[in-house]
């Protein structure tokens, strides 16, 4: 049996990836995928944690509902990108940031 | 090729297992053969022709693709122009191993009724590619096609593995005398 | 023996998982990024599998590798041209990112390491689909029509966002 | 609205009517004429219009044939060919040798030494038949004469072989 | 590389065999100004629905087509120059592989221009004769049109059931002349050979049988809902499209025209049979789509039969064919120009002759794909990728004519 | 022309024809009898597998089945679907190739083995070689859970028989379509990426209205669990009756040809092939692709093909329940039935353009399964 | 309306006299002949001018006639008029070397091919036309075959273009062959 | 959750089947590279520009994002498909409540045109863009 912590481990290191992400990648699209990572071990200890504490399904409908925001975000964070790319022509996020400047 | 060759050169040439495998390979290759959907004029009505219901090309094997990349033999049905036969070696070089040309029809045998005054006909497809078997006729009978089909699975079963697909390869080279009909023309 | 064949697979499972994460946030060509993050999502399904939520682990394929992926996939197709930004996605600001995202980890098992767990195990909950539709339409009524109208509105807003005016930029 | 229902109805009519047709197919008799049939030697000749393999055949235009014994060497069939695969070199007969006829009483006062019909070139145009006189080149049957060499496709009809001309002495060098 | 040798000589051969041919890059768009979600796509010269080696250049942006260009001359087999060498008798092969589908409408517009330019006319028998085999002839490259074009869209079976149907009527052609595809049956003066004893009668049978069958492919195809959607409203060409760009024939008659040469110029006597030109009642969408110009031809084929029916009752028991075929052909300086309404559209000669001389000065023909595939960019654009094949497979075209 | 070879050929090719006959009659008699074997095995695995690899040996026997079923579908398919085009044509389909053309498969098999594997320049490997690995892998894993029968005593003939049966359907087909976009996306072709995204646009499309007539499914049901859907059909008027396909008359008649509409879609039949549209994109998705790989994508199309059937015939037609009792036999025939039945539409019917299709999805299918939805809830929760 | 009253329209129209124009009305196909300079014009009225409503242009050949003096090429074109039924041939002439003739594209848009065919072939310039490019050829084809004194060249991109000597005339010596029927 | 080998163990099985077929294939198919083999086909002809330049229409994004938003839907609705029948009334029309609300999503995609793969406006514009003719003819000028 898998002990709690080494899935907390292993959402923690998903987690600082995707902020690793977050924060170096220029690419919009790549930001979020690190974005999705970041759900994604989020959703991974919320389950655990369902699993691992007593009668506590509810992580696990919670867990359903990030995966709803996280496709809702990327359905929309998406959308944005697009209309900045048709905009700008690009989905380098530092020139955007200029571009508001 | 690595594995056929390296067992080539240790079991011999003649080596029974060799041959017999020689003998299923080239009996897969002969019975499906998939020509490439590829007409180039009148001859190419009379190829569809072959396809279709009555001839019915099928029956021996060949599913005609689109693609060089899935096609066995590429029948060149039709006249080949100047124009066209840069595409044409391209489109046969894109072809992967082992591949086979039969050329239909007197325009890509030899360029037909065109060759006299047909500035932009090319002389005969053999001069860009090497063809494997000629199939005479203007256009020729869808029977004749599935005859020169059948010649070509002859001349693929003479094959063995060993061969290197290129040096299997026809070519109107000196070892092609003495010319078919002119018995013993040397004389 | 079992234990120990699923335990093997479970690490192994781990490994892909980061190692997919780890190259979709380092890794120079975007649409590789993409199809990495698949796996890491597949990989994170079979963790739900190891968690007993055989039904989040179904969904999570379903709406990670089918719907979410499918979006970003398009995303990268069509918002890159490769012949002016090769898909490469240069990364800025790698040391601090390193810095911080490593203080975040360092934080994260420093608190998960604090704290005693013990051997709390609720052990395999069964078949989860039917309770979790129970408590969707029990408990957690409220959250699921937000949820819908969630959806609605981002459909209808991402829609709104991405729709040309007149014949667009061309 | 109604054009939706409509057009629903109509889609799903029109395919279940092709349907129907395509699954009367599945069990007419098939028409293949099996040609390579070496196995059924009756399924080779399978005319859809029951036109007897005979009287098909009667006019059929393929590989030409030369009854060479009759040909007078006239180059009517050459000058003919719109395509020129026909190649024709005569020798004077002798004057003394004895009178040789075609089938048909034409005197023949020449020796074709050389009569290639280059059957990789020729159109199948029947045009050389027509002008001979002594019906003697014609069009048979015969399409499988296909080969693995272009030179399969030459045909050399001569009386005789060409009387060897005598080495030119300065041909070498020129 | 061993040196490639004639098999008949030895004398050493031209093979290009390892050599990389310098390649031929002719676009008509440049990659430089394409905009931003354009690409350029070629269709052709190999593609299994271009009909042959046509190729069309695309410019695309996403499925869209937004510009289309086609590229001929991949089958330049040189008519001209040939017709400029080779004696009027001599030409007629060649025609025949102008329109290599309705190679007896080919030679019959070379007769008759030969013969308008000679000043002789035919006998009935040879009239009725040629009218019977131009009529199949049309039948059989409706056929063909019909059948490819269902390929095109995707539909297999009826492009099977079109070639069986017209197999038969390759059948009565080789009976009657011997060739199955190129007939050069039509002489100048008349034709290569009579009817055959029995051909009427399987001629009938055949007509007999066809139309049963036609209307079941009909059924398969032309009423589908499918074809209909994807050809309804593709590839229109407006009536003053067609006439500024003269089309002819089915395409012509698609876009709504009432026009056919049988009728307004006739030749061969068609004054004197029953028979409606066919003009697109576009049930379907605009008038002028795909789906008009394809049925068109389906309900020509019907005309077709009824024409061929009238010629078998009509035809002279007795006469000679070759009765007017003058010995040598030499006319007098002079040019002519004649046109007949092959199955293509109006195919027309025009023939410029020395004073007999036995070969013509220049031949040229006015071939009714070349024009068609002239008008071809202006209905491409703003239809989608698939739409390309449609339109190409309903104008109808045969690169032999086009190129020639 | 018959030369020596051809009769040696000739000779040896009535004996061989009985190899796929003789396989064909082991694979359906061991389908047939698959209750019994699967107890024989079991207890076989019990007495001399060590406890500790028990189950993974009985997944990996099963597995080995299906993968030899799977494997030999698309020789058996293929056959068969040139043997139907070809009598729907009036022709006769492969002839020499052992009795009717029964080895015709197998050539076609061991010459692409035999043939040169390209892959175009700057094509993109990597995704180039895994497309073919997913797509059949995607195949293969959704064999996995498809249930064949049921023993005696209640036990369920599957590799795997999860309790989210169905949802692990619909989430796995979508790989079948992420590959063919791989296989686009990575042959550097045009033509192939066209394929690669009319695939997608295609997977996009299909993927809901089939989630929702499984809605309709499990709404009736109560259970996601394939097994238990099947269950919910045994009985009824003739051992028929109460498949579903026959209840609530005729709403599951319309979801059930909606359900095999989809099917057809997401496997890429016509009248939805157009990721390979021949006569548009030449290949489509696989225009780059030859030898093995290009071989890899017919098996899982064919694999696909039998799948969609298969999970029609258990959602609707009740899979291996039926007038004879139960009997996984019935079941396979049931679903290569409904593949002939593809193979028949493909044969009849035209190519739609891609956005006709997904108008159809958009506008008829989706719509109409949504209605379905509705009016199957609200009368189960009435009654 | 007949030939020879169109003729006479036109001619009227253009304001041509008798020997700035040559006509036919007699020949098998009626023709007129006018200078190159005023083709645009009269291909403009024949189209434009509701009595002779010549809706379509049906052909364009050149025909080269070097031996002519001066040597020119003639180009032809077919009319017709499908609303009136009517015929005529206009021909023009145009100098053999650079020789350039208005583009009737503006008025018969099917002219766009046909002179491109037209200078593909024989080398007649059309100006202001909006396509002018080798149709039928390639694009770097060396001269215009149609020309009666064009030379052959040698090789195009290394593929031989003159006819070679083919099998019948190369094969020497040789025996009988052909015996028997259809041996 | 040991029932979940299955998928596994054919996934794995999938991907050696494959790898295993391509090396028997690679140790015995023959190989001859060459330089003009390995150019992308695009039908004869000489490829210009890389296909991976190509843009999709952004409408195929919309349809993504659709599907999406449904998938996820589904996925919601399942729980509520297998219960709702024991939950009584309250429950089913909390459910169809959700669908409902979905459905209005669905219409007003469909009511502002984006469902169109084409908008016709776009391509009636196209259509009437004159003077083909004038556009480039660069490339291979005479
Ligand atoms: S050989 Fe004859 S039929 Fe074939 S393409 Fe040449 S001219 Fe046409
Ligand atoms: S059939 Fe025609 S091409 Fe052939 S040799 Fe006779 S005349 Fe010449
Ligand atoms: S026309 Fe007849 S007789 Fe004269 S040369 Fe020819 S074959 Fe001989």
């Amino acid at each position: 049996m898998i002990p709690l912590e080494h899935y907390l481990y292993i959402s923690a290191a998903l987690f600082s990836l995707g902020v690793f992400g977050v924060l170096t990648r220029r690419n919009a699209v790549n930001v979020l995928m690190s974005i999705e990572l970041i759900f994604n071990s989020a959703n991974i200890n919320l389950v655990a944690f369902s699993r691992f504490v007593e009668g506590a399904l509810g992580g696990q409908v919670f867990a359903l509902l990030v995966i709803v925001i996280a496709a809702c975000e990327a359905a929309v964070a998406l959308a944005i990108v697009m209309s900045l790319y048709r905009v700008v022509k690009h989905v380098n996020l530092d020139d955007a940031a200029e571009l508001k400047g | 090729m690595d594995l056929i060759g390296a067992l080539g050169k240790g079991l011999g040439k003649d080596n029974v297992a060799l041959t017999t495998v020689s003998a299923i390979v080239n009996w897969a290759r002969l019975s499906a053969l998939w020509p490439m959907t590829f007409g180039l004029a009148c001859c190419a009505i009379e190829m569809m022709a072959t396809g279709a219901s009555r001839f019915d090309w099928d029956r021996l094997g060949l599913i005609p693709r689109a693609t060089p990349r899935q096609s066995d033999c590429m029948i060149v049905a039709g006249t080949v122009t100047h124009k066209m036969a840069i595409r044409i070696k391209t489109l046969y070089d894109q072809m992967p191993e082992p591949k086979y040309v039969i050329s239909m029809g007197s325009c890509a045998n030899n360029g037909g009724p065109y060759w006299q005054y047909g500035y932009h006909v090319v002389k005969g497809v053999d001069q860009i590619i090497p063809v494997d078997v000629y199939v005479p006729g203007c256009p020729p009978r869808p029977e004749a096609l599935l005859y020169g089909i059948m010649a070509l699975q002859d001349r693929i079963r003479e094959k063995s593995l060993l061969d290197d697909p290129r040096e299997g390869r026809p070519r109107p080279a000196a070892a092609d005398q003495p010319a078919g009909r002119m018995v013993e023309m040397a004389g | 023996m079992e234990s120990m064949a699923s335990a093997a697979i479970f690490y192994g499972v781990a490994v892909l998982v980061l190692g997919s994460a780890l190259y979709v946030v380092v890794g120079k060509n975007l649409v590789h990024s993409a199809f990495a993050l698949v796996a890491a999502f597949f990989g994170v399904a079979v963790f739900y599998v190891y968690l007993g939520a055989d039904f989040l682990a179904g969904a999570q394929v379903l709406i990670y590798v089918g719907g979410i992926l499918t979006l970003l996939l398009f995303g990268v197709m069509l918002t890159n041209r490769i012949y002016n930004l090769n898909l490469r996605s240069g990364a800025i600001q790698v040391v601090p990112g390193a810095l911080s995202a490593g203080l975040v980890f360092a934080l994260l098992v420093w608190i998960i390491q604090s704290v005693d767990w013990g051997a709390m195990d609720a052990g395999d909950p069964g078949p989860t689909s039917e309770s979790i539709g129970r408590l969707l339409v029990g408990d957690y009524l409220l959250p699921f029509e937000i949820a819908s109208v969630l959806l609605l509105i981002a459909l209808m807003g991402a829609a709104m966002l991405v729709r040309r005016r007149g014949s667009g930029s061309s | 609205m109604k054009r939706y229902f409509v057009d629903l109805w109509e889609s799903v009519s029109t395919v279940l009517i092709g349907m129907g047709v395509t699954f009367r197919h599945l069990f007419t008799r098939s028409v293949t004429q099996q040609y390579t049939a070496d196995e059924l030697p009756e399924e080779r000749w399978r005319s859809p219009l029951d036109i007897p393999k005979e009287s098909l055949m009667e006019r059929s235009r393929m590989k030409l044939h030369v009854k060479i014994e009759d040909c007078i060497g006239c180059k009517q069939c050459e000058r003919a060919c719109p395509v020129d695969c026909i190649h024709i070199e005569n020798e004077k007969r002798a004057r003394d040798a004895p009178p040789i006829f075609a089938a048909d009483g034409t005197a023949i006062k020449q020796t074709v030494v050389q009569f290639d019909i280059d059957m990789s070139l020729c159109c199948y145009c029947q045009l050389c038949v027509f002008p001979c006189p002594t019906d003697c080149i014609l069009m048979t049957p015969n399409y499988e004469f296909g080969g693995k060499t272009k030179g399969d496709l030459l045909y050399r009809y001569a009386k005789e072989p060409r009387t060897p001309p005598e080495p030119p002495a300065e041909a070498a060098s020129a | 590389m061993a040196e490639h040798r004639s098999p008949v000589d030895g004398a050493p051969l031209v093979t290009l065999y390892d050599e990389e041919l310098p390649p031929d890059n002719s676009y008509a768009f440049s990659p430089e100004e394409l905009e931003e979600d354009e690409m350029i796509l070629n269709m052709g010269p190999q593609h299994p629905s271009t009909h042959g080696v046509l190729r069309v250049e695309l410019k695309t942006d996403g499925e869209i087509v937004k510009d289309a260009r086609p590229h001929i001359g991949y089958l330049h087999r040189n008519f001209e120059k040939h017709a400029e060498n080779i004696d009027y008798q001599g030409v007629i092969p060649f025609t025949d592989r102008m329109d290599y589908v309705g190679s007896m409408g080919n030679s019959l517009a070379y007769a008759l221009t030969v013969e308008k330019l000679l000043g002789i006319g035919v006998g009935e028998r040879v009239a009725g004769i040629r009218v019977i085999t131009a009529e199949l002839q049309r039948i059989a490259s409706h056929l063909l049109a019909m059948g490819t074009y269902g390929m095109d869209i995707g539909a297999f079976t009826p492009f099977l059931l079109c070639f069986q149907q017209r197999e038969r009527i390759l059948d009565l052609f080789e009976w009657l002349c011997g060739a199955r595809l190129l007939y050069n049956y039509n002489w100048v003066g008349g034709v290569s050979h009579d009817l055959p004893e029995g051909w009427t009668d399987k001629c009938r049978r055949f007509l007999d049988e066809f139309v049963p069958v036609l209307d079941e492919v009909d059924k398969l195809l032309s009423h589908n809902k499918i074809f209909i959607r994807r050809t309804a409203d593709i590839g229109i060409i407006t009536p003053e499209m067609a006439k500024d760009y003269a089309l002819s024939g089915p395409n012509l008659r698609g876009s709504g025209i009432d026009w056919d040469l049988r009728r307004d110029d006739p030749y061969l006597g068609y004054e004197n049979y029953d028979f409606d030109v066919v003009v697109a009642t576009s049930p379907h969408g605009p008038v002028g789509s795909c789906w008009d110009r394809y049925f068109v031809r389906v309900r020509e084929m019907y005309e077709s039969v009824k024409i061929v029916r009238q010629a078998l009752d009509r035809l002279p028991a007795e006469g000679d064919v070759h009765e007017n075929v003058p010995r040598f052909v030499r006319p007098l300086a002079g040019e002519a120009y004649c046109r007949s309404e092959a199955p293509r559209g109006e195919l027309a000669f025009y023939i410029v002759a020395e004073n007999k001389k036995p070969i013509p000065y220049r031949v040229k023909g006015r071939s009714p794909c070349f024009v068609a595939m002239g008008l071809f960019h202006e209905i491409t654009r703003g239809e989608m990728i698939a739409d390309i094949i449609a339109i190409i497979g309903s104008l109808d075209i045969v690169l032999g004519e086009i190129d020639r | 022309m018959i030369t020596r070879f051809r009769q040696i050929e000739m000779r040896l090719m009535g004996p061989l024809t009985m190899i796929p006959i003789v396989l064909c009659l082991v694979v359906l008699g061991t389908i047939a009898a698959l209750p019994v074997v699967a107890t024989i095995l079991s207890e076989l695995v019990a007495d001399f597998v060590p406890a500790g690899l028990q189950r993974l040996t009985i997944v990996v026997l099963g597995t080995a089945g299906f993968v030899g079923i799977l494997a030999l579908n698309p020789i058996y398919s293929i056959w068969l679907e040139r043997k139907v085009a070809a009598h729907v044509q009036d022709r006769l389909g492969p002839m020499r190739v052992g009795w009717h053309g029964l080895l015709q498969s197998f050539a076609d098999g061991v010459k692409l083995l035999f043939k040169e594997d390209l892959v175009p320049r700057d094509a993109d490997r990597v995704l180039f070689g895994a497309a073919p690995m997913l797509a059949v892998a995607s195949a293969f894993a959704a064999f996995a859970i498809v249930p064949w029968g049921v023993r005696e005593d209640g036990t369920v003939l599957a590799v795997a028989n999860l309790n989210i049966g169905v949802l692990y359907f619909i989430a796995i087909t979508s790989l079948g379509a992420l590959a063919v976009l791989m296989a686009g996306w990575g042959s550097n072709n045009k033509y192939a990426l066209y394929g690669g995204m009319r695939a997608a646009a295609q997977m996009v499309s299909y993927e809901i209205p089939t989630a929702i007539l499984v809605l309709v499914v499990v709404a009736q049901v109560g259970s996601l669990s394939i097994p238990d859907i099947v269950a919910a059909q045994a009985g009824g008027i003739l051992g028929v009756g109460d498949w579903l396909i026959f209840q609530l008359f005729p709403l599951n008649l319309i979801a059930f040809v909606l359900f095999f509409i989809c099917g057809l879609a997401e496997t890429n039949r016509t009248p939805f092939d157009i990721p390979e549209a021949e006569s548009e994109l030449v290949a489509g998705f696989h225009t780059e692709y030859s030898g093995m790989r290009f071989a890899f994508f017919f098996l899982a199309e064919y694999g696909n093909m039998l799948l969609v059937s298969m999970l029609a015939a258990l959602l609707f037609l009740g899979g291996w329940v039926g007038p004879f009792g139960s009997n996984p036999l019935l079941f396979f025939v049931k679903g290569f039935g409904l593949v002939v039945v593809q193979m028949w539409l493909r044969w009849t019917l035209p190519r739609l353009r891609v956005d006709q299709l997904m108008g159809i999805c958009w506008k008829y299918v989706i719509p109409i399964s949504f209605f379905l939805l509705v009016v199957t809830t609200v009368i189960k929760g009435l009654l | 309306m007949n030939a020879a009253s169109i003729i006479e329209r036109l001619a009227a129209h253009l304001g041509l006299d008798e020997d700035s124009f040559e006509s036919d009305a007699e020949a098998k196909d009626p023709w007129v002949r006018i200078p190159g300079d005023r083709l645009l014009a009269a291909a403009e009225f024949l189209k434009g001018d509701p009595e002779l409503d010549f809706d379509t242009l049906h052909c364009v050949s050149g025909v080269d006639w070097p031996g002519d003096d001066p040597p020119a090429i003639e180009v032809v074109y077919h009319l017709t008029s499908l609303g009136r039924k009517h015929w005529i041939v206009l021909k023009t002439r145009v100098g053999r070397q650079g020789g350039s003739l208005p583009t009737v594209e503006t008025v018969w848009k099917t002219a766009n091919w046909h002179e491109r065919e037209t200078y593909d072939l024989f080398g007649v310039r059309f100006e202001g036309h909006s396509d002018h490019r080798r149709i039928l050829l390639p694009a770097d084809w060396p001269g215009h075959p149609l020309l009666r004194d064009w030379e052959w060249p040698e090789t195009w991109h290394k593929i031989p273009v003159k006819a070679g000597r083919q099998m019948t005339e190369r094969a020497e010596g040789g025996q009988m062959t052909g015996v028997g029927p259809f041996d | 959750m040991g029932e979940y080998l299955g998928p596994l163990v054919a996934i794995a099985v999938g991907v050696l089947f494959v790898a295993v077929t391509l090396l028997v294939s690679s140790l015995v198919r023959p190989s001859l590279p060459l330089a003009s083999k390995s150019q992308p086909y695009e039908c004869g002809e000489n490829p210009v520009g890389s296909p991976w330049g190509v843009q999709f229409n952004i409408r195929f994004y919309v349809f993504a994002l659709v599907f999406l938003i449904f998938d996820v839907e589904a996925v919601m609705l399942l729980p509520w498909a297998l219960a709702y029948l024991d939950l009584g009334a309250g429950a089913l029309v909390a459910g169809l409540i959700f669908i409902g609300m979905l459905v209005l999503g669905l219409a007003d995609v469909w009511v502002k045109g984006d469902l169109e793969w084409v908008r016709e406006e776009e391509r009636r514009a196209l259509k009437a863009r004159p003077g083909a003719e004038t556009s480039s003819a660069s490339g291979a000028a005479a």
